[in-house]
């Protein structure tokens, strides 16, 4: 009886991560595309139009090509751990969807502590990168491995620091308490009194996913393409699926942390009463979507940071203001705010 | 139930990893070995009941601690890292008090036996031990800023080295 | 003796705990590169961390869960340092191999052939 | 309330499915893309890419301690951040006490961290 229970309850988390990781995925698939044509129409080019109608099999295309492509591992490579670099990294950038919740009562695993869960992953899946860039026995990929380990550790300080606020305003790890939280406060969004935290984690966010303006790993002019120089076929793929997976994670976590998530904000609602009745998957969609856009809009529009300028407004600046927005916090809210 | 089942699967796993530290002949593997130990570690400390333990010791020791030690890797030439046992006459001198040790610990485990359980579990709650740590004992958090900060005046003394070096 | 409560009570922990510091004793006791010997103690100091967390969770305490934390912490800065020390070495020597290490016997004998000159 | 024997962590059995999945999913590919794809090796194409001239020695050579520094300060303040989250979750139990000491403990730290960037460590060009 208990292992009839136990069976069925499995069955339920299966179909749950189907449904998440399918409708992931073919966000990020499609990203892909959007990415091309948008940063196709900004430069004044039609983006990929050839496979399908306006292009819009081209993922199906770039997955089957990645799939039949050749899988090389360079002689001087280091065999075993060249071979895993890639599923780390693209095993714990999944493993960080299971505890965002996508709807009021639709979340993988409901743990006390989902940021820390997220962090964590984070934090492994940097040894994919190491791991990647000092395995392929390249002096490209070991120097750009180098600088995308440092950049990433460095920014996981103001990340998780900018995140510290907002746990604080809300005294939970869960996700759903945050977003719980911030409909019953005043303004209805944590990233009106914390405009300071959000602006940090925003940056942080463009940096952690080693999307531009900080995309030192394809700085093609200097380091031809970082830790992936070696890589080809389908592990490079994973590379680049688990930054598209990442983006969309991260997207979820601004909205959650700082957007309320699917909720409105009251003053919102009492301006405009219709609003009430718009459902609560299509408010975190279109949110979710926003920033997605952010993210390909500031690539096409910023130029790319130098790797010193990178890391001294990392610890220069952005510790710093997050540290500061993490003390005005802490005060107002012990003074009662 | 199902916590014996889980237990076993650990040990297992970490008797696995032991033996397979024997065969590691590069200082990357045998550091990739004692990474999956630690990690592992954190699954354990699950089952003592507390989650952010897990979290902490994945955040900050797999994730920055162990990550000083692969800069390391960065730093330094191939050759260093093919590494040898020592010379016999060390070894059996030095594994001796190690295997006193373990003698020691069996003997521990298996003849004394342990005190009964209190009833009611100890999952506690992070915030519990927010309230420990910081109401009851603030001044050993004060005192960790301070050694926190040796390692940041050490790094300019390295640095300074590394001046001088070239 | 080992049975079914054997998996689900404290000992399986001291057993694992035993193992994590019997690896530490491993590398320290006969790899001889410095890197190791240092990577080597901060097993040993995992070892008894899950000593601590276990008898804190079986008899309902939590400083055992505290001095986890707090120890964990102190191992960050005593590993720093150490790796700090490591590198330093390395680049006065430019070996990490312990069993070269007899700077300061060398010295003592140097010492003794100029007193008896 | 269960006894501690009897302690099943049951909230992390979807995170470990999840694991697995993501895990399988990753292998899967590749174990899939491996019936497909094509196998034609040669010694040129299995060198390492170095812009098209014969690698010159093993790419693991001496590497400026540059890098070094920032994973300290990163060890040291991620410590940091982990001693930070409890407070943060206990924030309302705290005495006046416990609010101050975390206070202080932050200052501290801004102090090392200040102490570092005045004596340059991150300053990439020599002074």
């Amino acid at each position: 009886m208990v292992s009839n229970n136990l069976f069925l309850e499995i069955l339920l988390i299966l179909i749950k991560i189907a449904v998440v990781l399918g409708i992931v995925l073919l966000h990020a698939a499609y990203t892909v595309y959007a990415e091309r044509k948008i940063i196709g129409r900004m430069q004044a080019r039609l983006g990929p139009t050839e496979v399908g109608p306006y292009g819009l099999l081209q993922p199906i295309a770039d997955l089957l090509k990645l799939l039949t492509k050749e899988d090389i591992i360079p002689l001087e490579a280091e065999r075993l751990i060249f071979l895993v670099a890639p599923l780390i990294v693209l095993t714990f950038a999944i493993v960080n969807l299971s505890v965002i919740p996508f709807h009021p009562s639709f979340i993988i695993a409901d743990v006390n502590i989902g940021i820390l869960l997220i962090l964590a992953g984070a934090s492994l899946a940097v040894y994919g990168i190491i791991l990647g860039g000092w395995s392929s026995g390249s002096k490209y990929s070991l120097l750009g491995g180098l600088r995308s380990a440092a950049q990433v550790l460095s920014y996981e300080i103001p990340l998780g620091m900018s995140l510290a606020g907002v746990i604080l305003a809300a005294e939970s790890f869960k996700l759903s308490d945050i977003v719980n939280h911030q409909a019953q406060s005043f303004f209805g969004m944590n990233a009106i009194p914390q405009i300071l935290g959000f602006i940090v984690f925003l940056i942080c966010a463009f940096a952690e996913t080693n999307r531009a303006p900080f995309d030192l790993p394809e700085a093609e002019s200097e380091l031809v393409a970082g830790y992936v120089t070696e890589y080809s076929g389908f592990r490079m793929g994973m590379f680049f699926l688990a930054e598209y997976i990442s983006i969309y994670v991260m997207s979820l976590l601004i909205v959650h942390c700082y957007f309320g998530g699917w909720t409105l904000p009251g003053w919102l609602l009492t301006i405009f009463p219709p609003l009430k009745f718009v459902p609560a998957p299509l408010i975190l969609l279109i949110k979710v979507y926003f920033f997605v856009f952010l993210f390909i809009w500031v690539r096409a529009t910023y130029p790319r940071y130098r790797f010193d300028q990178l890391m001294s407004m990392c610890w220069k600046i952005l510790i710093p203001v997050s540290l500061l927005n993490f003390l005005i916090v802490a005060f107002l809210k012990r003074g009662g705010f | 139930m199902a916590r014996p089942l889980f237990m076993s699967i650990f040990l297992l796993l970490f008797l696995a990893l032991f033996l397979l530290l024997f065969r590691q002949k590069k200082v990357v593997y045998q550091f990739l070995v004692y990474l999956v130990m630690m990690v592992l570690l954190g699954i354990v400390y699950l089952f003592l009941g507390s989650e952010f333990l897990m979290a902490f010791q994945i955040i900050v020791y797999a994730g920055a601690i162990l990550v000083m030690f692969l800069f390391f890797l960065y730093l330094y030439p191939e050759e260093e890292f093919k590494i040898q046992d020592m010379r016999n006459s060390t070894l059996i001198k030095t594994l001796i008090p190690s295997l006193l040790f373990v003698i020691t610990l069996i003997l521990i485990l298996f003849t004394f036996d342990v005190r009964e359980y209190e009833a009611s579990a100890s999952v506690y709650s992070v915030k519990e031990l927010a309230k420990l740590i910081y109401n009851q004992y603030p001044l050993a958090i004060f005192l960790l800023a301070f050694i926190l900060t040796y390692p940041m005046i050490a790094i300019y003394l390295l640095m300074k080295g590394s001046e001088s070096d070239d | 003796m080992i049975n079914y409560s054997f998996f689900a009570g404290e000992k399986v922990f001291y057993l694992i705990a035993s193992i994590i510091i019997l690896s530490g004793f491993y590398l320290l006791f006969t790899k001889k590169n410095l890197l190791l010997a240092i990577l080597a103690l901060e097993i040993v100091f995992n070892g008894i961390n899950l000593m601590f967390a276990t008898v804190s969770f079986y008899y309902g305490d939590l400083t055992g869960q505290m001095i986890v934390l707090l120890s964990l912490s102190v191992a960050a800065a005593s590993f720093a340092i150490g790796l700090i020390l490591v590198l330093n070495y390395y680049r006065l020597k430019r070996s990490l191999n312990i069993e070269g290490m007899t700077e300061l016997r060398e010295r003592i004998e140097d010492g003794d052939r100029d007193g008896n000159d | 309330m269960v006894r501690p024997d009897e302690y099943v962590p049951t909230n992390y059995l979807s995170v470990l499915i999840m694991v697995i999945v993501g895990f399988i999913f990753g292998l899967g590919g590749l174990i899939f893309g491996s019936f497909v794809r094509p196998r034609f090796y040669y010694k040129e194409k299995l060198v390492p890419y170095e812009c098209g001239n014969e690698p010159s020695g093993l790419p693991w050579q001496k590497i400026a301690i540059r890098y070094y520094p920032i994973a300290i300060l990163f060890a040291v303040f991620d410590v940091e951040l982990g001693l930070i989250y409890p407070w943060t979750v206990g924030f309302s139990g705290l005495t006046s006490t416990g609010f101050l000491v975390m206070i202080g403990f932050l200052l501290v730290l801004l102090l090392g961290l200040v102490y570092d960037l005045k004596k340059g460590i991150l300053d990439w060009h020599r002074r």
